[in-house]
C-alpha cells in the first residue's frame, strides 16, 4: 500500500537496463550482517478508507480547545483564522514545494516570504524581518547568540516573568555558546524593577531581554528598560505578542536592536502547540549577523524585478561551522499563513482583533474584581491576559470551571511558587464573547471562593 | 512581476471577518500605546486572492512534476494526509489542555514513537525538534550532557567533508569543535583515517547514512568500532533514511544517536521551506536525556511525563510540530512494514537506473551500486564554458526542476540526484533524455544553456546585487 | 459586508467619468414607483466569523447518514470517496470557472470533460456519452424525449418498479412533449414479466425503459427485453446503477440504444439529495439526438490536439426552440467527480466497490433469511440492494433500528403499498462491514419479530 | 497537449482506498454477469493528482482575473461559503433520513426560501431546479397546469427577441408554442407591437429583466398591465437579478413566475458548466402549483410537506441542489439588506463606466444608462477584415476573458460584457485598456487579431472538424 508507481514490468527493464538480474546486487554494499532480519514489525499497511478511520478515531478522542470556551493561553492562542488563510495554504504550489532553491521556479514563494518580511517589518518598526524560525524560543534562543556574537559579550540578563518553556529552551541552547543567563525578577506590579535592571546591566551584559507583554500579561516600560540597556552598551532583545503591536509601541519605537516573537497568533491553528512561527526583526546594521533566510529583490538580465534568497553565507549550506546558526528547513509555510492572516484583515481588521482582545479581557477583568475569592495581584497594566488569584488550588478551581464547559486557564503554581497554589493565568481573545465571560464570572463566583 | 500585495492594497476595501465586539471598554488608560503607523494592507478578498494565486502560479511543485533535488527527498505528499491533519480534533488542541482532553493527541505520537523506534532500531525517540538540523543540535546535546555527567572533557565532534552544512554548524552551536574526516577514493570514510583523527577528545562521529554522495559506508561495522573503541559515541544524521527503510535498522549497527526528517523520509511536505520535524532516536543509555516532556503509556492511558533528571530540557517550547506527525503517522500506518520496504527498495532501484542513464552523459566520479541518490559532476561540460549551474538552469526550460548543485563539496561541479521512489520509470525517462538533451546542446550551442532560463516567469536574477545591497522590505517604491 | 471592492473614491471616479453626479441617475430607466421602499428585510449582514458560526450550528443540528451506519439507498448511496476527488474538486481552476467557452484558455475542463465521456462510454459498454444531465431522473426523462423524436412515436413503457420520485420527474416532463407513459408491472419474482412486455410492446411503443438493476433491487432479464423492444421496432433505454456495471452486462452488451443512470455513486457526497450526475451515452448514430453539451478532441490550427464543444447546434443556444433541450448549465464538476473517482480507484479499485457491494448485501441477506418475522420476498437476485419484509410497521422497525445506531432502510409502504407496510429496502455499500451486518441482523431479530 | 488519462494510467499501479472486504462470498450465482472489459486506466496518486493539476493550469478561472462574460454573472466566489458547503453535517445527509435528523438542512432551506421572497417579492420558491433553465421548465410548468385547471387552452408564450436560447427552448419542451416579439429601436419591448402580439392564445410572456441587453424595461409597468388584461401570466427570467438586488423586486412589479440562477446572483461558483441551482418564485395564486415536497415550518420545527393538489409534481427527485444552497445562503446572511444592494449597485456602476468607456473604441447601439451589462458590436473593426471572435482571442492573449459574443443575436457582432460589482475599477481600467489596445491593433496590425490566440496552451481549434465528424471518446489512439 504504499504509493510507488512503477509496476513489476518497469522493475524488470530498469534491473535490465541497470545489468543486474535482481534487485538484491543493488545492497552489495550493504553486507548481509548489517540488515534488518525478518523485517519491520508493524502494524499492518491500511488503506485509505482505514487509515481516515483509524486517524478519524484519535482525532474523536481529543476534545479540542478551539470548539470550547477558552481561556488558555501563555503563548498559543485560541483566535480567529479567516478562511483565505487556508484556502491559500492548501494549495499544493506552496505547500508542496521545496525551500526556493532555484529562484527562477520559486517566484511565488519567494515574493510571498519577501511580503512575510516586510509585513513583520512593519508590525515591529524594525528595518528588517528574516523568513522564519521555529517558534519564538528558539528565535528568542539565536537572537541571544546573535547578540552575544555581535557585542562579543557573554551575559543576557533574561526577566522571570517569562514562559517557562521558553526560559527551558533558553538553558539547553545557551551553554553550547557559553552564555550566561541572569534572572531579572519581577517588582511588586509584576513588570521589572528598574533599578535591578541597571544594577545587574552595569556589570557588562550583551544584552536584556524584554518579554512585552511579559508572561503574567503585564506591559513593561519598554522605554526605559531600552535606555538603561544602551547607556550600558547592551542590546535590547524584545520578545513581543504580534497581536498587541496593533495598540502598544513597537520595539522599534523604543529602539530595540532585535526582536522576536511568536506568531501562531497570526492565523496559524494551536495545533497542540506545532507548528508554530518564530519571527526576527533587527536593525539593518545587524543583518548580516541574523539567522535564518533572508529574502530580498533584485533584477533578472533583462532588468525584470525579481527575488532571491540572499546573504546566504550567513548560512550553514555555504558556510558550515562559521555560519550565523544551524537553521535550514524554517516555518516558511506558517510564515505564509502569517502574511495571509494580517493581509487578509488588513489594517483595520488587525487592529480589531488587538481591540476586542484587550477589550474583552478587561471586561471580564472587571467583572472578576470584586468577586469574593478572586483577586488580582497585578491591576489592570495588562494586554489581553491577566493573573487570577482563587482561593482554592487552581486545579479544582479548573476542574470546576470545565464542568461548566470552560477552559479557564492555565495553572500558574508549580513554576512560579511564590504566585500560589491558586494562581491562574487567564487569556481572553477577540473570540470570546459576553455571554461566556458573564458565565466565566459566574463560575469565580461560585468555585472561587472556595464553595 | 507581480505587484506587491502593498501596492495592489493600498487604500483598497476589505471584507469583514472577525466576531462582534459585544464588549467595547469606552476608558482604557493603556501606557505605550503605538504611535506609528501599522501600514498593512487594505485589500478586497478576491483581489488577495488573486494575489495569491497568481504567486502561486509561479512556483515549482511537487503536484506539477519530479523534483530531483538531492538529500531533499522530494516524494509525493498523500492528499489523504493533508485532510487529516486539518480535522479540529487535532488542529484545535491547545496544548496546555489536560490529558483527558488530549488522549487521542498522545496516542498518535506515542504511535508514531513506537513505530519509529521499530523503523530505526532505536530505544527511544523524541518528537520535539522541528526539523532536521534542530535534532542534530538536540542530538549534539545529549552527547554533551552525556559526557558532561561521565565527567568526560571530549569537545571534538569528527565530521566527512561530505556531511551537510547543518552538520558541523549544529555542533558548533552545542558548544563542540568540529573536524573534518575527508573522504577515501570510493566517496567513504577510510577506517585508516578516521582510526588516525579519533582520539581521547573526540565526542562524537557525526555521519551521514547513506552519505551525501548516496553512498552506504561499506566499512560502516569498522568505522562504528573505532568510534565505540575510543569511548566516543557515533551519531547518524538520519536525513537520508528513505534508502534504508526495512533494510538497515541503523541502532542494530551501532548508531548511537540520530535524527530523522520526517518531511523527507514519512512524506510530510516541505511548504516551501518547512515546516518539517527531525524527532531524535537514541540507544538505551542515552534515554533518560532525551528532552522532555515524554509521552507515555500506562494502562492504555497515555500521559506527558515533565521530569527526568538527566534531559537536556527542551528544544521546543511544547511537543514539536504536532501537525507534521499526523501526516507522518498516516503515511506509515498506510505503509506499513511492506510499503516501507518498498520505499526503499524503489528509491534505490530508480537511482541506479537513473545513475547508468545519466553517466553516460555526465562525468560520475563514484560508482555505484547508489542508494537512493548519486552526483555526477558538470565537468565535462567546462570545456565548452558551461557550468553545472547552467545545466540547472536550462532543466527549468524544459519545465523541470533542477537536482541539487555544488553539493556536496567534494565533488566539482556537483549535480546530486535524488529521483525518489514515487516517480516511475516513464518520468526518469523523460528526465534522463532532457539531460542527454541538454549535455548535447551543451556541446552544439551553449549559449542555450547560458542563457538559460528563457520560459519562466523570470530571468537569471543578480544575486551578488542583492548580497551587495539587499532589499529585505517593500519601502512603497521600486528601487532602481 | 459584501465582497464589493469599489472604495468611495473609485465610485466619485466612476461617477466622473460616466459624467454624472450621483449613482441615482443610472437608477433612471427604472421609474421610482417601481422600487422598493425601505429596503429589504432581510437579517443584518455577518462577518465570517458570524456566518461560519451559524452555518456550523445548522450543520450541527444534522445527524449525517454518512457519519453512522446506514442502509439507505433508493438513488442515494453512503460510498467511500477517496481524497484525490476532494483535492480536485477543490482546485478554484475546475470549481470557478465557466462552461467553456473560449476553448483556448478552457483545456482543461474540456480535456477533463472528454475523459469523463470516454469513461462512461466504456463503463456502459455504449459508443458515446454526453457531457452530464442534472440527475437521472432528468436523464431518463430527456432520453424519453428523445426516444420518442427519433421513432417519432408517442408510447414509452416503463416499469412499475421505478423509483416513484424518478416516476414523478418523469410525469411532471413528458407531457410537454405529448408523451403517454404505460406501465410494465413487476411479475412474482419481483422483475418484467416478459409476456406484459411484448404485449404492450405490439401497440407502436417508442421504446422501452429498462431499470438495472430496478428499484427493488432486482436484476431483469435485459438481454430478452432488448429484443422484444427492438423487435418491435422500440428502442432501449436502460437505466442502470454505476456501480452495477463493474459486474453486471452494461447497457452495450444488451445494445441498448440510449444508457442513462445517476452518477452520484460515482464519488459524489449524499448532500441531502443534490448535486447529484445524470449521465448519458446513446450509439453514435443516434449523437445527433441527443440532448447537453458534448466535448469532441480536435486540432488547432498548428495541428495539436486540443478539445472543443460540439455538435451545438443542437443546443438551445444555437436553435433556441429547435433545440434537442433546453439544458444549459449542467453538473460539470460532479462530472469531474465522476472521472477522478473512477481514475483513483482504477479498474481493481473500482470492480472492488462493486465486488464488495455485491457481496457484503448478499451477506446481509443470508443473515437475515430465516430470522422470524423477516421475510425476503424477491430472491437473491440483487446486486446490492433488497427487499425487506419485517412482521411490524416499517416505520416502528426503523426506529427501533436507530436506537441501536443503525439507518436499516427505506420503508417501501407508502409509494408501493402492495409491497406491505412492513417493505424496506435496504442497501449496502463497500462502506458496511461484518459487525454492522451483524448488528443489523440482531435488531432484526428483536425487532423484526414484532417483539 | 497533455496526454489523456487512459495513455498515462495505461498498466499503471494505484493505491489502494477501500475499506477491508471481510464479507467475501464464494459462490454467488448472478445472471447477467459483464463480459467485456471496462478499461479504467490504473495510475499511481501521484500521476493522478498531476495529470489534474495539468489540466487545471489550462483553465481560466475566476481566482486568476476578471471574466466578463455578459448574462453569466462571474462574481467572485468567497472561499468561506465553499468551507461552509463541505461540512459533514450538510454533505453527509440521505435525503430520506428522518426529519428530526435533518432539521438544520430544513431551517436552511426554508430560511433561504423565505430570504428569496423577500428579495423577489414573491410568495412562495421552491428550490428544486437544479439550474436556470430546469427553472423555466418548472415555471413553464406551473403555468400550463395553470391554465389548465382554468380549462383554458392557452398554447403561445411570447419571448423578445433578445431573449436567451433556453428561454424558447423551455417553452417547447414545456409543450407551449415559442413566438417572437421584436424589439424596437432601443432594445425594449414595443407596448404597442406587444399589444398586437398577445391575444387569447397567449399563455405567458417570458420576459428577462433587465433584459439580455442589460437593458431595464422603461414601460415595464405597461407591458405587465397589457398582458394580464389579457389573462396571460408575465414569466420573468431573473437570471440577471444581480441588477435588481434591493432595488426591484419582481413581485412587486406584477412579475408572477420567476427565477433565480443562485450560481450567478448568489455567488455560487459555476464548477466549469455546473452545477448552479434555479430556484422558482410565485405569487400567491400560484403557489400551490410549485413542486413538492414544500420544506414547512410548524412551530419552530420544519417539515417536508409531501403533497399539495394541485402541483405540477417533481422535477427533481430530491429537494434540488443542496449543496449550492449552502453557498447562497451564507452569501445571503453575509450581505444582508446593504450587502445586497451595493452588490447591485456596484453591478451597475462597473458596467456604466465600461461601457462608457468602452464605447470610445467599439460601437454602441443602445446607449446607456445600462443596467449590470451593455453590448457593443465589434462591427466598426469589420472594415480591417476583423470580427467579433478575432477580438475575443486576442484578449486572451493579454491574459483576459473575453466577453460573451455573438449574443444577444439582435446585435450584430456582438460582445456582451458583464464586469460584475467584484471587480473594482483599477481592474476595469486595465481590461478598457487592453480593449482600446485592441481596437488599435485591428486598424494597425490585423493579423495580430486574426492570428490570434498565440500564448494559450493550445492555438484556435477546429470547431467544423470536430462538428464534421465528433470524436467524443478516447479510442486508445489518436486520431489523424
Ligand atoms: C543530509 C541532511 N542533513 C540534514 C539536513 C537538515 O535538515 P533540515 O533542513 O530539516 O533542518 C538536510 C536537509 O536539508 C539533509 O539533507
Ligand atoms: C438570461 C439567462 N437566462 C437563462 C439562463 C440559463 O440558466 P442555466 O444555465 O442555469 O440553465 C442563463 C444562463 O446561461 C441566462 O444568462
Amino acid at each position: 500500500m504504499s504509493y510507488v508507481q512503477n509496476t513489476e514490468r518497469d522493475r524488470k527493464e530498469m534491473l535490465e537496463t541497470i545489468g543486474i538480474s535482481s534487485f538484491a546486487a543493488l545492497l552489495d554494499p550493504v553486507s548481509p550482517e548489517l540488515r534488518v532480519q525478518g523485517g519491520l514489525k508493524l502494524e499492518e499497511p491500511m488503506s485509505e478508507a482505514e487509515v481516515v478511520e483509524h486517524l478519524g478515531s484519535l482525532a474523536g478522542k481529543n476534545r479540542p480547545a478551539s470548539a470550547r470556551i477558552s481561556f488558555l493561553g501563555g503563548g498559543i492562542y485560541d483566535r480567529y483564522i479567516p478562511a483565505p488563510v487556508r484556502y491559500v495554504l492548501s494549495r499544493s504550489e506552496f505547500y508542496t514545494s521545496y525551500t526556493p532553491y532555484q529562484a527562477e521556479v520559486s517566484q511565488g514563494t519567494l515574493q510571498a516570504i519577501y511580503e512575510y518580511q516586510t509585513l513583520i517589518s512593519r508590525l515591529t518598526a524594525m528595518d528588517s524581518a528574516n523568513a522564519s524560525m521555529y517558534d519564538a524560543s528558539t528565535a528568542l534562543a539565536e537572537s541571544i547568540i546573535m547578540a552575544c556574537a555581535i557585542k562579543r559579550r557573554g551575559r543576557v540578563l533574561v526577566p522571570s516573568a517569562l514562559s517557562p518553556r521558553v526560559r527551558a529552551v533558553l538553558d539547553s541552547y545557551v551553554p553550547g555558546k557559553s552564555i550566561q543567563l541572569e534572572d531579572l525578577p519581577w517588582g511588586e506590579d509584576g513588570t521589572l524593577d528598574l533599578e535591578t535592571v541597571e544594577r545587574k546591566l552595569a556589570e557588562d551584559a550583551a544584552a536584556v531581554v524584554l518579554a512585552q507583554p511579559n508572561y503574567l500579561g503585564l506591559i513593561e516600560r519598554a522605554g526605559e528598560v531600552s535606555e538603561l540597556a544602551h547607556a550600558q552598551g547592551a542590546l535590547l532583545i524584545a520578545l513581543v505578542d504580534p497581536v498587541s503591536l496593533a495598540v502598544l509601541a513597537p520595539p522599534g519605537e523604543y529602539d530595540a536592536d532585535i526582536a522576536v516573537g511568536e506568531g501562531q497568533s497570526l492565523g496559524i491553528p494551536q495545533s497542540f502547540g506545532g507548528p508554530l512561527l518564530g519571527f526576527m526583526a533587527t536593525k539593518n546594521q545587524y543583518i548580516r549577523k541574523c539567522p535564518g533566510r533572508l529574502v530580498s529583490a533584485t533584477r533578472d538580465i533583462e532588468g525584470k524585478r525579481g527575488y532571491v534568497m540572499t546573504l546566504q553565507t550567513r548560512e550553514q549550506h555555504i558556510r558550515r561551522e562559521k555560519a550565523t546558526s544551524n537553521i535550514c528547513t524554517n516555518q516558511a509555510l506558517c510564515a505564509l499563513a502569517a502574511a495571509v492572516y494580517l493581509c487578509t484583515l488588513g489594517e483595520d481588521g488587525f487592529r480589531e482583533v488587538a481591540r476586542q482582545s484587550l477589550e474583552k479581557s478587561h471586561t471580564l477583568y472587571r467583572m472578576l474584581s470584586g468577586i469574593p475569592g478572586c483577586s488580582l495581584p497585578f491591576g489592570e497594566n495588562f494586554f489581553s491576559e491577566f493573573v487570577l488569584r482563587v482561593s482554592v488550588p487552581a486545579r479544582r478551581f479548573l476542574d470546576r470551571a470545565k464542568r461548566e464547559g470552560i477552559l479557564a486557564g492555565i495553572s500558574l503554581g508549580q513554576d512560579f511558587p511564590s504566585l500560589g497554589e491558586g494562581a491562574l493565568l487567564v487569556a481572553v481573545t477577540e473570540k470570546r464573547d459576553r455571554a461566556e465571560l458573564e458565565l466565566y464570572r459566574d463560575v469565580a463566583a461560585a468555585a472561587g471562593g472556595g464553595k | 512581476m507581480s505587484a506587491t500585495i502593498f501596492e495592489k492594497g493600498k487604500n483598497g476595501k476589505s471584507h469583514s471577518y472577525l466576531p462582534p465586539h459585544d464588549c467595547p471598554l469606552e476608558k482604557l488608560d493603556l501606557p505605550g500605546r503605538r504611535k506609528s503607523a501599522l501600514d498593512l494592507p487594505v485589500i478586497g478578498e478576491q483581489d488577495l486572492i488573486r494575489h495569491y494565486v497568481e504567486l502561486a502560479s509561479k512556483n515549482y511543485h511537487i503536484d506539477k512534476g519530479m523534483y530531483p533535488l538531492g538529500s531533499c527527498t522530494m516524494k509525493y505528499n498523500p492528499v489523504v494526509n493533508e485532510e487529516l491533519a486539518r480535522l479540529e480534533g487535532f488542529n484545535g488542541l491547545h496544548p496546555l489542555q489536560d490529558e483527558e482532553d488530549v488522549q487521542g493527541a498522545l496516542e498518535l505520537m506515542y504511535n508514531l514513537q513506537e513505530a519509529l523506534c521499530e523503523i530505526c532500531g532505536m530505544s527511544a525517540f523524541t518528537l520535539q525538534p522541528a526539523a532536521g538540523a534542530h535534532g542534530e543540535l538536540a542530538g549534539m546535546m545529549i552527547a554533551r550532557d552525556y559526557f558532561r555527567d561521565r565527567r568526560e572533557n571530549r569537545k571534538t565532534v569528527l565530521v566527512p567533508d561530505s556531511a551537510h552544512g547543518t552538520n558541523p554548524a549544529s555542533v558548533v552551536t552545542c558548544g563542540f569543535t568540529p573536524r573534518t574526516v575527508p573522504s577515501n577514493e570510493q566517496g567513504l570514510i577510510d577506517p585508516a583515517v578516521l582510526e588516525r583523527e579519533t582520539g581521547p577528545d573526540t565526542a562524537v562521529l557525526m555521519l551521514t547514512l547513506p552519505n551525501t554522495l548516496g553512498l552506504f559506508e561499506r566499512d560502516i561495522a569498522r568505522v562504528v568500532e573505532i568510534v565505540h573503541r575510543a569511548g566516543a559515541l557515533v551519531y547518524m544524521d538520519g536525513a537520508n533514511m528513505n534508502a534504508l527503510l526495512g533494510i538497515v535498522k541503523p541502532g542494530e549497527i551501532g548508531m548511537d544517536i540520530m535524527h530523522l526528517n520526517l518531511h523527507k523520509t514519512f512524506s510530510t511536505p516541505h511548504g516551501g521551506g518547512g515546516p518539517g520535524a527531525g524527532p531524535v532516536g537514541v540507544r538505551a543509555p542515552l534515554e533518560d536525556y532525551l528532552p522532555v516532556p515524554r509521552v507515555v503509556k500506562e494502562k492504555e492511558r497515555f500521559s506527558l511525563r515533565q521530569r527526568a533528571d538527566k534531559s537536556i530540557g527542551r528544544v521546543h517550547p511544547w511537543y514539536g510540530n504536532f501537525n507534521v506527525f499526523v501526516k507522518a503517522y498516516a503515511y506509515i500506518r498506510t505503509l506499513g512494514a511492506a510499503g516501507l520496504r518498498e520505499v526503499a527498495e524503489n528509491a534505490i532501484l530508480n537511482a541506479n537506473y537513473l545513475m547508468k542513464k545519466i553517466s553516460q552523459w555526465y562525468y560520475l566520479k563514484y560508482p555505484g551500486p547508489c542508494m537512493h541518490e548519486f552526483v555526477v559532476s558538470g565537468k565535462n561540460l567546462k570545456d565548452y564554458g558551461v557550468r553545472t549551474t547552467d545545466v540547472a538552469k536550462r532543466l527549468l526550460d524544459y519545465g523541470l526542476h533542477a537536482p541539487t548543485v555544488y553539493f556536496p563539496l567534494i565533488v566539482e561541479e556537483a549535480l546530486m540526484i535524488e529521483p525518489v521512489e514515487t516517480e516511475k520509470k516513464e518520468t526518469l525517462d523523460r528526465f534522463a533524455a532532457v539531460m542527454e538533451r541538454i549535455a548535447e546542446e551543451a556541446r552544439e550551442n551553449p549559449s542555450l544553456l547560458l542563457e538559460a532560463p528563457l520560459t519562466t516567469p523570470v530571468r537569471r536574477l543578480d544575486e551578488a546585487a542583492a548580497a551587495r545591497s539587499p532589499e529585505l522590505c517593500w519601502s512603497g517604491e521600486e528601487r532602481k
